[in-house]
């Protein structure tokens, strides 16, 4: 259970007290008119859904109702950094991907 | 290839069991293939054999960087139905299911196919309706499912709690008496076994690293042991599609999270079916080895670890322990996660993608075990004629342009 | 019957504390402070089982966690059983009832023996993807006799009597293991003044300081152990758990510790001074440093009929011998590959037991307890091992032989000894379980042939210490614990401390020699069965087999042949195992790898992990302000989310139908009361309120009047509806926004996501007022008679219009009053703070009689709006309908400047095609039918199946006030369908045909809410 | 001043009041039961509860809520009090205000004025929770049970309020004395807090203040 830093209330908390919504820094288009189909759909649904380094949206739901951003290793769950909304974060490039998981994980 | 019955085990068991041969080769790759198919998981390996039995496509190879089905293959739990509401699924889903009814005869190997029934549970006013629609939707495409009182479940179901003080009392359930659980290794196990035999290469321990193209064609794969040629490229790598479809210059509307399940230590036969319920979440059957297999919730956030958070097993067991009171002194055995790529919809894509001659089979979420055959055989087609199957047509990449979605996830919360 | 196999003297058992049980309805007695292992042990008790695959008799093995064949049944009612209890692990009481959980007719005369013998042969691995395939309907047959033969214990089959709990805690450390790593280390770090929790799996603290022959400081280690336990109990930071395994090592240092907190006293907890206390408790502990001191397994080596009883590893036989005073036998051969096991063997002697003779694989040992043995005249085999034993249901005899490690082969005859007890020692595997769980491979360690914990992949902050580390030396072992507890604790911030560490015996040890499988005279396919896991069955020659067939790596031998798959999970085994496959494919074991660790390290009861969520408090139940006048007025309650509704009200003898035909009326011809209570509420205020609502909602709020209220859908960006509701304007820039009562939540998580991460320019804020206003809705042409006797709020149509809001007093109570209607009456919704709506509601109550005033629920209100052909958003839509599919363009905002969310999902090349499923009313051409709610239409009933779905019904009843069936449906092209036939094939077989109509079927020009 | 519409909500105090666990009657439970409980229950019911919304970091909100009710704004996760008003930080830009019965029109007033035409929202949400103190030697113990916040006093003191999950719902906790603490409740919960609370302050004794 991952144990997130909340940037607002400026502490650790477990993950029950959060939601996570998905990617972050997924801007809405500003004229929506001007996008076409693909591209509306594409600003919808599709994601960067990397192994390593990916910067999610978070909810602290059950404590101060703020949404914030965390930079997290999709497969070592190590939280690298959290920050608020608005804020730009310090890191982004993959970092050396740990070895896998399993002895000979999946194709 | 040496062929199973009992009648050979007999034989066998006068010569110590010395002579039983491999299952499959540990085949050198050859320079160039007809299709390669990367992933050695239940999907890639039943693709490589329905090309190979079905389209005579047998200079095939498959490459796989772990072991044949070490993926979400090895860490399902095991369910097998085809009650899916949208017609597009459903016939999707009830392709499969046909094959899987034949299909120990069909690769003479034990899949262990036991059509033990799966009830989706009723809850609410709403269940109810949802299940009314479902029900009917398979009955007028010829799928025969039932919908029951809460009496016929309690019946049928000896140990569920039915009695109205329960937080969820149970109002009703659908029964999919077709449905079941397959022998998940044995799948994966059975179509390598059959795949090989036909002629194709299982290349394991390999990794695809990258895809060659040339103008814009697809034309092999690099792989960390060398470059393998390929005229047609199949991925299928539940689990890795994101990252792997970085590689070959594309992104998709999946997202790969944890999808966790546990099992009880052996017990002796309590429960004989599939029982799912949506509002209580949680779902459970009993393997052949006694053990009580329980599928819990998918993590709301992309992981690759294999694990998943604590509060999802919690949450489940809780379920259970609601839905089977007696249960409460059983205990849990083990836990683990599979890697599910989830679509926005909550079905597969399958079919061409932005590289030529490249092909996906991706996004299965929740649904990909039981889905093996028919995706292997859809996918098959696709790879032979260059173009998607009709029951694959509607599961095309396209449809997050257009927005013509086959939302299973959203017209009904029946998932897993 | 007396305890055979108890010794005279010695053990850590109270002997004035006699206790009986029962095992397969046999009476025994033991002493306090036996495990069930121990005092079956002590009365002779040689088999406690068959085996799973080839029912072979079996014996205890070992002492502890490791233990595979004592897996026992526990339990003397229907309602106390616990399938599955490992004897080692169980502490004995009073009154204890166990059985074996295979065996038939029992353990003793097993007539599946017979079969596993003869069928065994037919059973390698795997042989069953190899059968039962033809003919292929017999499967399911087939497969009931094997699920009948599998599984251990038998599930209760009456509801457990038991609570269980969970404690949260935090620590700066939490040492796991309280042998002398942990002791050491909780030591350390509890001297530097740091929270430590201590978790041991054992009944006491000490490990395997409890049971053996070195010394601290000259005196017996258990001495020491009391004085440290003593020390730790003076530290108020510091939580000590006995009998608390900790289970599994979770993301960011969250640990799992299963307490079996009177699992020692009986079936069931007794009761406390209050009240019963938990059975077990789960603790959820996130620490900031772990220790894990959790020690080494021994294993056994694998040769000939290891699994005839009386096989035992060697530190158990220690074990049972110092801690219980037990002796499993009186003539012992020992077989060795190291120095630790001569232990073993000096224990047996100190118990004034016959040695026969120690076959040690290793050439020439000449380390201290070696030649302590060698002393006291033991016969010592070197260059050898067991390679057979002799006896059915007991060991009788060994056959010991010269062997070659490295060739593997065996190079002499060999002899036979006679003895009833063979202990095995083949070295010892680290417990890198936890340290594995999230991932962490675990490394080879070829000094001391095992693997030790590896990385840990960066954010689990952990030490190992003491016998996982692979530091096996009991001097050793301390000083690592604690140094890894000084650490930890420094690394939370606390300060150094120091301690003396008490003194041990110097002795020369030498090293083990690398032997897991001892080699046969015969090839392995061939050899007497040489068993690796012994609760699944699983043999040399099954791997050996595994591999030929092309099971090559370690997750492939483990799935074909189930090695390690067993409630074990292979702690004796599973090295074994992984060495016999790589001498098969000719690599070294680094190279095979281990497969996965998973939580949980020993099982966990389902109710300990539920704890206190179960039963009434399985979810939370919410009610409104008016709850206790819903159940005097004899409501039956609707699950709506986790709300529990009033679903209808039945006078005595009345049915759904009847009760709901009867509320109907009551609304339609007079006036009725309903709690809408539930539905979400929002209190908005700001500049920018106004703006971010024509943003949310489909429709445009521009030029809303203060006073006003209406209507408004919201969608996703996709387009699709997914809440709708009435907001009000309370000010020119306070609003009151309603919403569904599933949707409450969610909404307001929407609305903030867009204001915090796409506009947080925007001036506005949102408040939940769910819970503080209680509402009130009165319905029915008699609302506004009603309503006039108790406020003095002006009800006039000219002052009170539809859709307008006033503030006044009902009931003497402050209250908001609004005139919107969801029925199609005339129709007030009353506000009030939630504190007095039970007044309020006694007061309009008793002015209501005169007009009949009915209580209805939610059924009646969902008939009454579907004759006004109003949605409920959930139940008539799913997330795929637009506000165009509801026929409810007039509620899109078309030229609203700012593009507002939906507005682009709604005009895609999908969501503008024609065909698109649409609303529509359906009505029975027979009055009397109505139309399975739910249920899908089609337009050719006997098209031949598949039959292409024409939609499905969303929403259907019977209207009384109309005589006839009223449905909405979702139908294909439905709006330009009106008059057309559908027909829904019912399950039951019948055919019910309906008409495309309007969806709104009850007073379409809406005058009845304008009744004056 | 914002403009918002403010009324008071509040009847006088002779009109019969229900708060939300009215129907457990402790009034009726008080003194009953075995002496020597662990833990003291007490609804501190019908108080005036407001929402306070505005930028905490804009100076000029601080001085007006200070101008309204002489206590400073909180920081993050902790408590202000001054009499028998209590000021709560739950989030950046929202404080909850806990005063008398009956004095939250008065407030709400008197904080609009003083914050004149600053954005902010004042919602009074009185009715939709209540508080439960919750004390005695083994209250900390219960909450243990419920929350896997870490509510020991080196990381919880005495004036700390934090929103967390408790059993399956979320709530606050306020820290107001040694062995005593204070969870704000809703309205539709509170039963089945009240349950929770009796379930898990079982084994300790649970004794109940009218």
């Amino acid at each position: 259970m991952l144990y997130i830093f909340c940037p607002h209330c400026g502490e650790s908390r477990s993950e029950e007290e959060f939601a996570p919504a998905g990617q972050a820094h997924i801007a809405r288009p500003l004229d929506p008119a001007a996008c076409s189909d693909a591209e509306w759909g594409e600003y919808m649904w599709f994601r960067d859904n990397p192994r390593g380094l990916r910067h999610e949206l978070w909810l602290h739901a059950a404590g101060c109702r703020k949404y914030f951003n965390a930079t997290r290793h999709t497969v070592s769950y190590e939280i690298v950094e959290t920050y608020k909304i608005g804020e730009k974060p310090s890191f982004s490039e993959t970092v050396d991907e740990p070895q896998p998981q399993a002895q000979g994980a999946t194709a | 290839m040496q062929r199973y019955s009992g009648f050979g085990l007999f034989k066998h068991s006068f010569s110590h069991h010395e002579n039983w041969q491999r299952m499959w080769r540990n085949p050198t790759p050859k320079a160039v293939y007809d299709v390669v198919i990367v992933g050695a998981g239940g999907h890639g390996l039943a693709t490589a054999y329905y090309l190979a039995k079905v389209h005579g496509i047998t200079n095939v190879a498959v490459i796989e960087k772990g072991w044949l089905g070490g993926g979400n293959t090895a860490r399902n739990t095991t369910i097998v139905r085809s009650n899916y509401l949208l017609d597009e699924s459903s016939a999707l889903y009830e392709h499969a299911l046909k094959l899987w009814e034949d299909l120990s005869q069909d690769l003479n190997y034990n899949v262990m196919f036991s059509q033990r029934g799966c009830y989706h549970l009723c809850h609410n006013l709403q269940d109810l309706r949802d299940a009314e629609r479902l029900v009917t939707a398979n009955i007028l495409n010829g799928i025969p499912n039932e919908l029951l009182d809460t009496r016929q479940v309690a019946e049928e179901i000896p140990y569920l709690d039915c009695s109205p003080n329960t937080r969820y009392p149970v109002l009703g359930a659908s029964v999919q008496r077709r449905a079941g659980n397959a022998r998940h290794d044995a799948v994966a196990w059975g179509y390598a076994r059959a795949a090989d035999a036909l002629g194709v290469d299982l290349i394991q321990q390999t990794e695809v690293t990258g895809f060659r193209k040339q103008d814009g064609v697809v034309i092999g794969v690099e792989t960390n042991k060398g470059f393998i040629g390929a005229k047609r490229v199949g991925m299928v790598v539940a689990g890795n599609t994101g990252p792997l479809a970085a590689k070959a210059g594309f992104r998709l509307p999946v997202e790969s999270h944890p999808l966790q399940a546990l099992v009880s230590e052996p017990i002796k036969p309590i429960i004989d079916s599939v029982i799912m319920s949506n509002a209580v979440h949680g779902y459970i059957s009993q393997s052949d080895k006694g053990d009580l297999v329980i599928g819990a919730g998918i993590d709301g956030w992309v992981g690759y670890g294999q694990r998943g958070s604590y509060p999802i097993i919690e949450h489940t067991v809780e379920a259970i322990a609601e839905m089977f009171p007696v249960l409460s002194r059983v205990r849990m055995n083990r836990q683990w996660g599979g890697i599910v790529d989830t679509t926005p919809d909550a079905c597969p894509i399958i079919g061409t993608t932005p590289v030529k001659n490249l092909f996906i089979n991706c996004g299965w979420g929740t649904g990909g075990f039981k889905a093996t055959p028919g995706s292997g055989h859809v996918f098959a087609a696709t790879l032979a004629k260059g173009e998607p199957h009709p029951l694959a047509k509607p599961f095309s990449i396209e449809r997050f342009h257009t927005g013509a979605l086959v939302d299973e996830h959203g017209a009904a919360a029946v998932a897993h | 019957m007396s305890q055979i196999n108890r010794l005279a003297s010695g053990g850590r058992i109270d002997r004035s504390k006699p206790l009986s049980f029962t095992f397969n309805g046999q009476s025994y007695q033991g002493y306090a402070g036996d495990s069930l292992a121990a005092a079956l042990l002590a009365n002779g008790v040689d088999i406690i089982g068959r085996s799973f695959k080839y029912s072979r008799p079996r014996g205890i093995v070992a002492a502890g966690a490791e233990e595979p064949n004592a897996i026992l049944q526990i339990g003397a009612r229907a309602d106390t059983q616990v399938p599955n209890v490992r004897a080692t692990q169980q502490a004995l009481f009073g009154g204890l009832v166990a059985s074996s959980t295979n065996g038939w007719p029992n353990v003793n005369n097993d007539l599946m023996g017979i079969l596993g013998k003869v069928g065994g042969k037919m059973m390698p691995p795997g042989f069953y993807y190899k059968t039962f395939m033809y003919p292929q309907n017999m499967w399911l047959t087939y497969e009931k006799y094997i699920r009948k033969a599998a599984g251990l214990g038998r599930a209760p089959t009456e509801n457990d009597p038991d609570l269980y709990d969970h404690m949260n805690r935090h620590c700066d450390v939490l040492v796991v293991g309280a042998g002398p790593a942990g002791l050491a280390s909780a030591l350390a770090a509890a001297r530097s003044g740091a929270r430590v929790i201590l978790a041991d799996e054992g009944e006491e603290f000490g490990g395997s300081l409890l049971d053996t022959r070195e010394q601290l400081d000259g005196m017996p280690a258990g001495e020491w152990v009391a004085k440290v336990v003593a020390e730790l109990k003076t530290f108020p930071e510091v939580v000590l758990l006995p009998r608390s395994t900790v289970n599994g090592y979770h993301d960011h240092n969250f640990l799992t510790i299963h307490e079996r907190c009177t699992d020692h006293l009986g079936d069931t907890a007794p009761m406390g001074p209050f009240a019963r206390p938990a059975r077990q408790r789960l603790h959820r502990v996130r620490a900031k440093r772990v220790v894990l001191a959790v020690g080494a397994h021994e294993r056994p080596l694998v040769y000939g009929n290891n699994d005839v009883p009386g096989n035992m590893v060697a530190g158990a036989v220690s074990t049972y011998i110092r801690r219980y005073g037990v002796a499993p036998g009186n003539k012992l051969v020992l077989a060795t590959n190291n120095d630790y096991a001569y232990k073993t063997a000096l224990d047996w002697l100190d118990a004034g037991l016959k040695v026969v003779a120690i076959a040690d694989a290793r050439s020439n040992p000449r380390g201290s307890w070696v030649e302590e043995a060698r002393s006291r005249g033991v016969r010592i085999l070197t260059g050898s091992s067991v390679i057979d034993v002799k006896g059915s249901k007991h060991v009788e005899a060994a056959r010991i032989a010269a062997i070659d490690p490295h060739g593997f082969r065996v190079t002499s005859p060999g002899e036979w000894l006679e003895c009833d007890l063979i202990a095995s020692s083949g070295g010892y595997s680290p417990v890198v379980h936890l340290a594995s769980h999230l991932g962490g491979k675990p490394t080879w360690q070829e000094d001391i042939l095992g693997f030790v914990p590896g990385n840990t992949l960066g954010v689990q902050a952990r030490v190992c210490a003491g016998a996982v580390n692979g530091v096996f030396r009991l001097g050793d072992v301390l000083a690592d614990g604690f140094e890894a507890g000084a650490k930890a604790a420094s690394e939370t911030g606390f300060g150094a401390v120091s301690g003396e560490l008490p003194r041990t015996e110097k002795r020369i040890e030498e090293p083990t020699l690398a032997l897991f499988q001892v080699p046969h005279d015969k090839p392995t396919a061939r050899a007497p069965k040489q068993f690796v896991d012994l609760q699944n069955d699983v043999t040399a020659a099954g791997i050996e087999l595994a591999v030929r067939e092309g099971f090559e790596s370690v997750e492939h031998v483990k799935r074909y042949t189930a090695l390690g798959f067993g409630t074990d999970q292979g702690k004796l085994g599973n090295i074994n195992g992984l060495a016999i496959a790589a001498r098969c494919l000719g690599v070294n074991i680094p190279q095979m790898g281990t497969t996965m660790f998973r939580p949980n390290y020993t099982p966990v009861s389902f109710g300990a992990v539920a704890g206190r969520n179960a039963g009434a408090l399985f979810e939370p139940k919410r009610y409104t302000a008016l709850q206790a006048w819903h159940v005097k007025q004899g409501a039956k309650f609707e699950d709506v989310g986790q709300w529990k509704r009033p679903w209808y009200f039945p006078k005595a003898g009345e049915d759904l139908h009847a009760a709901v035909a009867r509320e109907c009326k009551a609304v339609r011809d007079s006036v009725g009361l309903l709690d809408a209570s539930t539905l979400g509420k929002i209190d908005i205020q700001g500049p920018d309120a106004r703006e971010f609502l024509n943003r949310v909602y489909t429709n445009a709020w521009t030029k809303l009047d203060v006073g006003k209220a209406r209507y408004g859908l919201m969608c996703k960006e996709d387009g699709m509806v997914f809440d709708d509701g009435v907001t009000a304007c309370l000010a020119d820039n306070h609003f009151l926004m309603t919403t569904t009562t599933g949707g409450a939540a969610r909404v307001l998580q929407w609305l903030e996501l867009y204001h915090q991460t796409e506009w947080p320019e925007m001036k506005v804020y949102f408040t939940s007022v769910t819970d503080h206003w209680a509402t009130l809705t009165l319905s029915g042409p008699n609302s506004r008679k009603l309503l006039s006797k108790v406020t003095d709020i002006d009800l006039s149509p000219d002052g009170f219009g539809f859709m307008t809001w006033q503030e006044g007093k009902v009931a003497g109570v402050p209250a908001r009053v609004f005139r919107i209607s969801f029925t199609g009456e005339l129709s007030y919704e009353v506000n009030i703070q939630a504190d007095y709506a039970m007044g309020v509601l006694e007061a309009i109550a008793e002015a209501g009689q005169e007009f009949n005033l009915t209580p209805y629920g939610t059924e009646t209100m969902h008939v009454l709006r579907a004759e006004k052909g109003f949605i409920i958003v959930g139940q008539d839509t799913d997330s795929t309908v637009t506000p165009f599919d509801l026929n409810m363009g007039w509620c899109v905002g078309k030229t609203k400047p700012f593009s507002f969310i939906g507005w682009r999902g709604m005009n895609r090349e999908d969501t503008l095609k024609a065909g698109r499923k649409q609303l529509v009313g359906l009505k029975p051409v027979n009055a009397s039918d109505v139309l399975p709610e739910g249920g899908q239409v089609v337009f050719e009933p006997n098209h031949p199946k598949p039959i292409p779905s024409a939609g499905h019904v969303t929403s259907s009843y019977m209207s009384s006030s109309l005589g006839h069936g009223i449905a909405l449906a979702l139908i294909k092209g439905g709006l330009e369908r009106m008059g057309q036939k559908v027909y829904a094939p019912t399950r039951d077989g019948r055919l019910i045909e309906a008409e495309i109509v309007s969806s709104v079927f009850y007073d379409p020009k809406g005058e009845r809410q304008n009744v004056v | 001043m914002t403009a918002a519409n403010v009324y008071q909500q509040r009847p006088d105090d002779s009109v019969k009041a229900e708060s939300p666990l009215h129907h457990a009657g402790f009034n009726e439970l008080a003194g009953k039961g075995k002496s020597g409980a662990g833990v003291t229950l007490r609804e501190k019911k019908l108080l005036a509860h407001l929402t306070l919304r505005g930028d905490s970091r804009d100076p000029a909100f601080a001085e007006g809520v200070h101008n309204a009710l002489g206590l400073e704004l909180p920081a993050a996760l902790s408590l202000s009090t001054r009499d028998h008003v209590s000021l709560q930080w739950i989030g950046p830009d929202e404080f909850l205000l806990i005063a008398p019965r009956g004095e939250e029109f008065a407030i709400e007033q008197k904080l609009r004025l003083a914050l004149g035409e600053q954005h902010i929202q004042v919602v009074n949400v009185s009715g939709g929770q209540t508080i439960l103190e919750l004390s005695g030697p083994k209250a900390r113990d219960v909450l243990m049970k419920s929350t896997s916040y870490d509510v020991h006093p080196n990381t919880f003191p005495v004036g700390k309020a934090v929103g967390s999950v408790f059993a399956k719902t979320q709530l606050y906790i306020r820290h107001t004395g040694d062995d005593t603490y204070e969870l704000l409740v809703r309205r539709s919960f509170a039963d089945y807090i009240w349950a929770w609370l009796q379930d898990a302050s079982g084994e300790y004794g649970l004794a109940v203040e009218g």
